[in-house]
């Protein structure tokens, strides 16, 4: 874009942190890309992933569920479309997969209208596909997505059947043996919600988490841009919080850790996280790299500026 | 008077919106108009799509530099139109066959569906993109520590980064569990929760008094320099 | 020839070598395959005509499938190569790069991806509004029966504010419209200004509410706070740490507030009280700053996971080629 | 278009006038709503309730509009709330819940009134400089200066969002200026409608100052409604034509960035501003001048210079010293409370000050 600086003409007569300071913007691009797409070609073609070191808030939601007793009560409100599932879906996959192995009764609810369908995938690709024993009514059910954003919420705090009256499948509430004891959200011990927006978790906590802190637990992943609005929360109201894909993959670590057998490779669709990390870290780097050149250009600028 | 009508539309228009706020009788006042807002935008649509036109085809006729790229503009908004707007290949929705346009432009194999993966995604979704090479460009150059305040935006920017990766963890992973909370991981969190949150909350609340003023200028006619109309 | 027209030009050379390259090698260069399945439909017993009505419908799958649908049975035809998704996924990748390209300088296949973005897109909105806010809202409310039998039989009949405000949307609509006539353009401004009015009397009280009132009840904190640990005893540090979290968190909002005083000049306590408030935007703005760089970073990771994965077949995270 | 601030020293102008009646329009049309319903709860229950029904029924989604008309008995018993007709569950004509938002836009409106009654009345008001507006002329002037033209992106949402309308008011200034000073400004629009509100805002501009023929509609264009569309067209076109100066003014997203970070490619002056929170962070980093939130609402009344404007500024600030007192004696309250838990006056006056603000 700067043609300008093709032809500067006495560039070596400039001290080096000059030369540096008018660096073409267009290398920093070079770098980025190569920052990306090096480690995607390199864990694409050997298939490794780096460590995570989960952090407390990544930590808080393995243990929120892991601390749950057999056939606990679980809600799982998915609140996002395909379009933000390169950043959620992970997140569901281990949250489900994490579920499904503590063998806890799952609810799938969606409050955004593509979030039936993203919830259905994720039951077909988990439940339905490694956990074949989990029968549908009696240890988990979809209730489809209910218009109605926080009215939803509120009419759950109150009445679960009338929020939900029926399954995806057309089945009335009152005959899904799972539910004979669920009357109102408190009901479950735990609400989860992956979240791509409004609604999501801020309306959960808003809406139902303020009114039922005492009874019910709240843990949460969201996308990167909303992860800064939910900070405040945690860890009162937001018991456990993933943000963005840094912390679907320090969850999906520990899951994968807490389910591994030995000799047998974690299938690829519940490392998709971690894989998309690689590029993260270095492009991460890059940056930090970046600011710091920046400030050793500045600071030898202005030596010489005092000399 | 062109001018003056106007004015007290807006003025009407606008109080009595403030007013159903408050009236449980018309609380779906503001859905309502937000339903007319968007069948007016979605009619407006055609000035749009004529401005659109009107600017290419004078390209076009005057040979301007650059007509041969009208020329693609205009043809593919054309047939992006036709396509959409006759829902050409579109079967009809299996539950209600017998209503020919019942068929969503989005099934699966449609033209339009085409479009919208091989066209539209690729090219939005590439110009989002983007965005990763200029954050890099303008962290390079605009976070040095010129001053206070520029110290202060680098080291946070510079916290949270490092504190969102595994480099975070290999750095200051080693601290013992009383110092934790000087973790980079830990204090990213902090900073969010203590400094992200203040300053958002001062600024929303000067957002809403500024949205009240400015507001309250154009309801009280103060402020006329958004009304068009010609004669002053 | 310019310099920069040599760069491009090598540029361009190499890319195309490599990629011919690629496609020698291994399994070759994206393609699409494509599952067909009839879809039969009952017509309504009242139809005169044939009594259903069938077409097809093709699903994208893995080149996996098709590898073992031809093992299974080489003269199958339910698996198929799908041209026009082929040709679909390169023009795909050529828009990935065209639009890439313009880091580097603006240039012809910059331009060209432009163009096509901004004539489609247009299109693709209005046709949007047209069939999912016109038909249902406008058409559905005021001519009912021709929306049921064209689009949509599932539709429920308008209720009358329904219909009332539709109308009025209309007369805005035409209002608007009405610019393309050569005389009273001026009517133009009245719609306008009616949605600029009540926009106006909407936002004051929504922000009053949401922003002003409730972010300053929020704030509304203890300085000193008492955690106690599951025993009861009163943990020292943590209370400590929570207290100097409010009174940061108090101080911030009050000081950013004081650096937003217009009246006032930022001079003595007020100015010291902005001085400290500027810091904290600065802080705040780091933070999103470096918060917001993963999602931005993951973009790209898509992009170029589009052109290695499904174009260049260079790598197979999900395992649909089976390497 | 009058010009009002030459004639600071009439104490009545009809602008001020106005203003006064509006407020006090406001303060009757919220009366009377409350009126009706402080006597509507105690006095004549019965014939309020026919007329609320008569009004609410056909849009209600909760009752039944023929059957109170056919069938009374059974429609009654829909309600699991009332078995005889006149305890129906009936709408208020006024949200009590909501009185103190009531109350803090009329003490907003009361603040602004005043003060732009005062200024009107000759009383000065200092404003504090902001840089980004003090770099309005310059920035205007270097692009007649360097020959070349003014960028202005109002933002990338339509006429419902209230950051478009401050970014056309805006437009309306900048626009001013440039007319004066003859440079060419370019206001590529994402939506129809804010297209042709640019245009009105942009010919007003011009006409205002006596430059009616350099107005050119065709400057004003719209590109399409596609976020990401949009921008490869600004992009594209702010790389070919290089503009002296680009504003961004308006509700912007992710695009905040690839806009700046281009227009600092090309050397151009930026001035941003918007009240998006998200985007704050990449207009300070990357553009000359940022309005940052409330300063960009502030803009259009700080560089109109009139009194009445500037007035609706320091009703701005009244309610900002209104907020940070509740602030400062809630939390003084709630630190009492927490060292003499028993204390009932502290406990009485927390609650009170967060039903004042909505708690």
């Amino acid at each position: 874009m700067s043609s300008a600086n093709f032809n500067n003409t006495n560039a070596s007569a400039r001290p080096w942190f000059e030369r540096l300071d008018r660096i073409d913007r267009r290398w920093i691009f070079l770098l980025m890309f190569l920052a990306v797409s090096g480690p995607i070609l390199w864990i694409g073609v050997t298939g490794k992933t780096l460590p995570e070191a989960p952090t407390m808030a990544a930590r808080a939601v393995f243990e929120e569920i892991d601390h749950l007793p057999a056939h606990s009560l679980v809600l799982i409100s998915f609140d996002y479309d395909p379009a933000s599932a390169g950043e959620l879906q992970p997140m569901a996959t281990s949250l489900v997969r994490q579920c499904a192995a503590k063998n806890l009764r799952m609810v799938f609810i969606a409050l955004w209208p593509l979030g039936n369908q993203v919830a259905q995938q994720t039951i077909q690709d988990v439940i339905r596909d490694d956990y074949p024993a989990l029968k549908e009514g009696d240890d988990f059910v979809n209730m489809g997505y209910q218009a109605g954003n926080e009215a939803v919420m509120k009419l759950l705090l109150t009445d679960f059947a009338k929020a939900f009256p029926k399954d995806s499948r057309g089945e009335a509430t009152s005959n899904i043996p799972m539910l004979k004891d669920v009357k109102m959200a408190s009901n479950f011990p735990l609400l989860i919600s992956v979240s791509a927006g409004y609604p999501g978790s801020k309306e959960w906590v808003q809406y139902v988490i303020s009114a039922k802190n005492d009874e019910m637990n709240f843990v949460t992943g969201c996308t990167g841009v909303s992860a800064p609005q939910l900070y405040p929360y945690f860890p009162q109201q937001i018991a456990g919080l993933l943000g963005a894909i840094k912390g679907a993959a320090e969850y999906e670590s520990m899951v994968n850790a807490s389910l591994a057998v030995d000799g047998v490779a974690t299938a690829p669709k519940y490392l998709q996280a971690q894989r998309r990390m690689g590029p993260q870290l270095v492009a991460h780097l890059l940056m930090v790299g970046l600011i710091i050149v920046g400030n050793v250009i500045f600071f030898a600028r202005k030596r010489r500026g005092a000399a | 008077m062109k001018r003056i009508i106007p004015m007290w539309i807006a003025i009407i228009g606008g109080f009595a919106m403030m007013l159903s706020s408050f009236v449980p009788l018309a609380e779906s006042a503001g859905e309502m108009f937000a339903d007319v807002f968007n069948v007016v935008a979605a009619i407006a649509f055609v000035l749009g799509a004529g401005s659109l036109a009107k600017q290419h085809l004078e390209k076009l006729s005057r040979r301007d530099a650059g007509w041969g790229y009208s020329i693609i503009t205009l043809g593919s908004f054309i047939i992006t139109l036709i396509i959409g707007m006759l829902k050409i290949g579109i079967h009809p929705n299996p539950i209600f066959p017998q209503a020919a346009y019942s068929g969503s432009n989005d099934s699966e194999g449609s033209a339009w569906s085409w479009i919208y993966e091989y066209m539209i995604t690729p090219l939005t979704s590439t110009m989002f993109a983007l965005l990763a090479f200029f954050v890099a460009s303008a962290a390079f150059r605009a976070f040095r520590a010129k001053n206070t305040e520029a110290i202060l935006l680098l080291v946070t920017a510079f916290i949270v980064l490092l504190g969102r990766t595994f480099a975070g963890v290999v750095l200051t992973g080693w601290f013992p569990d009383w110092a934790s909370g000087l973790r980079l991981e830990n204090l990213s969190i902090y900073v969010m929760q203590v400094f992200n949150t203040a300053g958002n909350r001062a600024i929303m609340i000067g957002i809403a008094l500024g949205v009240a003023a400015t507001g309250l200028r154009i309801l009280f006619g103060i402020d006329r320099s958004w009304l068009g109309g010609g004669d002053a | 020839m310019t310099r920069q027209g040599k760069t491009w030009l090598i540029i361009g050379a190499v890319f195309v070598a490599l990629l011919v390259a690629r496609g020698m090698i291994g399994q070759g260069l994206g393609r699409v395959y494509v599952k067909r399945s009839e879809v039969i439909v009952k017509l309504p017993a009242s139809s005169t005509s044939a009594a259903t009505i069938s077409w097809q419908e093709w699903k994208q799958v893995p080149p996996l499938e098709f590898d073992a649908a031809q093992k299974a049975n080489p003269a199958q035809t339910e698996i198929s190569f799908s041209w026009p998704r082929t040709i679909g996924l390169w023009l795909a990748a050529f828009f990935t790069l065209a639009i890439f390209s313009f880091l580097y300088a603006d240039n012809p296949f910059y331009k060209i991806a432009e163009s096509l973005v901004v004539g489609v897109s247009a299109a693709y909105w209005g046709v949007i509004g047209f069939w999912d806010t016109l038909v249902p809202k406008m058409f559905g409310a005021l001519t009912p029966g021709l929306v049921k039998s064209l689009v949509q039989p599932s539709l429920l009949d308008p209720e009358n504010m329904q219909q009332i405000s539709m109308v009025f949307a209309l007369i805005l609509g035409v209002m608007m419209l009405w610019r393309l006539l050569p005389r009273g353009g001026w009517i133009s401004a009245w719609p306008l200004a009616f949605i600029v009015g009540v926009t106006a009397g909407l936002k004051i009280v929504s922000h009053v509410e949401s922003d002003l009132m409730a972010q300053a009840a929020a704030t509304m904190k203890p300085l000193v706070v008492s955690v106690t640990d599951a025993s009861g005893a009163i943990n020292i540090w943590a209370s400590w740490w929570a207290s100097v979290a409010n009174v940061l968190l108090v101080v911030g909002v009050i000081c950013c507030l004081a650096y937003f005083f217009f009246s006032v000049q930022h001079k003595g306590v007020v100015g010291g009280a902005a001085r400290v408030g500027i810091w904290y935007l600065m802080i705040t703005f780091g933070a999103s700053f470096g918060f917001t760089v993963m999602g931005r970073i993951a973009l790209l990771a898509a992009r170029v996971e589009f052109l290695f994965d499904d174009w260049l077949w260079l790598i197979d995270p999900n395992h649909f080629r089976g390497l | 278009m009058r010009i009002t601030h030459k004639v600071p020293r009439r104490i009545f102008t009809n602008q001020s006038w106005k203003c006064v009646a509006n407020f006090l329009f406001m303060v009757m049309c919220c009366a009377s709503a409350f009126a009706f319903e402080t006597r509507g709860a105690g006095h004549d229950n019965g014939t309020q309730n026919v007329v609320a029904q008569n009004v609410v029924a056909p849009n209600t989604a909760t009752q039944n509009t023929n059957a109170p008309l056919v069938e009374p008995v059974n429609a009654a018993s829909n309600f699991n709330t009332a078995a005889t007709p006149t305890a129906k569950p009936t709408r208020p004509w006024f949200n009590m819940e909501k009185l103190w938002l009531l109350l803090w836009i009329v003490f907003i409106g009361a603040a602004v009134t005043v003060s732009v009654w005062l200024a009107k009345r000759g009383r000065p008001i200092r404003i504090r400089r902001i840089a980004a507006l003090e770099a309005v002329d310059n920035a205007v002037g270097r692009a007649t200066e360097m020959g070349r033209s003014i960028l202005f992106v109002p933002g990338i949402q339509d006429m419902d969002n209230i950051q478009t309308v401050a970014g056309l008011t805006m437009l309306g200034r900048v626009a001013k200026t440039a007319a004066e000073y003859d440079a060419t400004i370019e206001v590529p629009t994402c939506r129809s409608l804010v297209m042709e509100a640019a245009r009105d805002t942009v010919r007003t501009s011009y006409l205002s100052a006596g430059r009616a023929d350099g107005f050119s509609a065709d400057r004003i264009s719209y590109i399409t409604d596609d976020q990401f569309g949009y921008v490869a067209h600004v992009v594209g076109s702010m790389v070919r034509e290089k503009p002296a100066t680009c504003f961004y003014m308006g509700c912007f997203f992710a695009e905040s960035l690839i806009f700046a970070e281009t227009g600092n490619a090309i050397g151009a002056i930026q001035i941003a501003g918007t009240a998006e929170s998200s985007q704050l962070p990449f207009f300070v980093a990357a553009c000359d001048y940022t309005l940052i939130g409330e300063e960009f609402f502030a803009a259009s009344a700080y560089l109109s210079g009139e009194p009445a404007q500037l007035g609706t500024l320091r009703g701005q600030d009244i309610g900002k010293f209104a907020v940070g007192v509740l602030i400062v004696l809630g939390v003084l309250a709630s630190t009492i409370l927490v060292m003499a838990p028993n204390s009932a006056a502290v406990g009485a006056l927390l609650g009170g000050l967060q039903k004042v603000l909505g708690g």
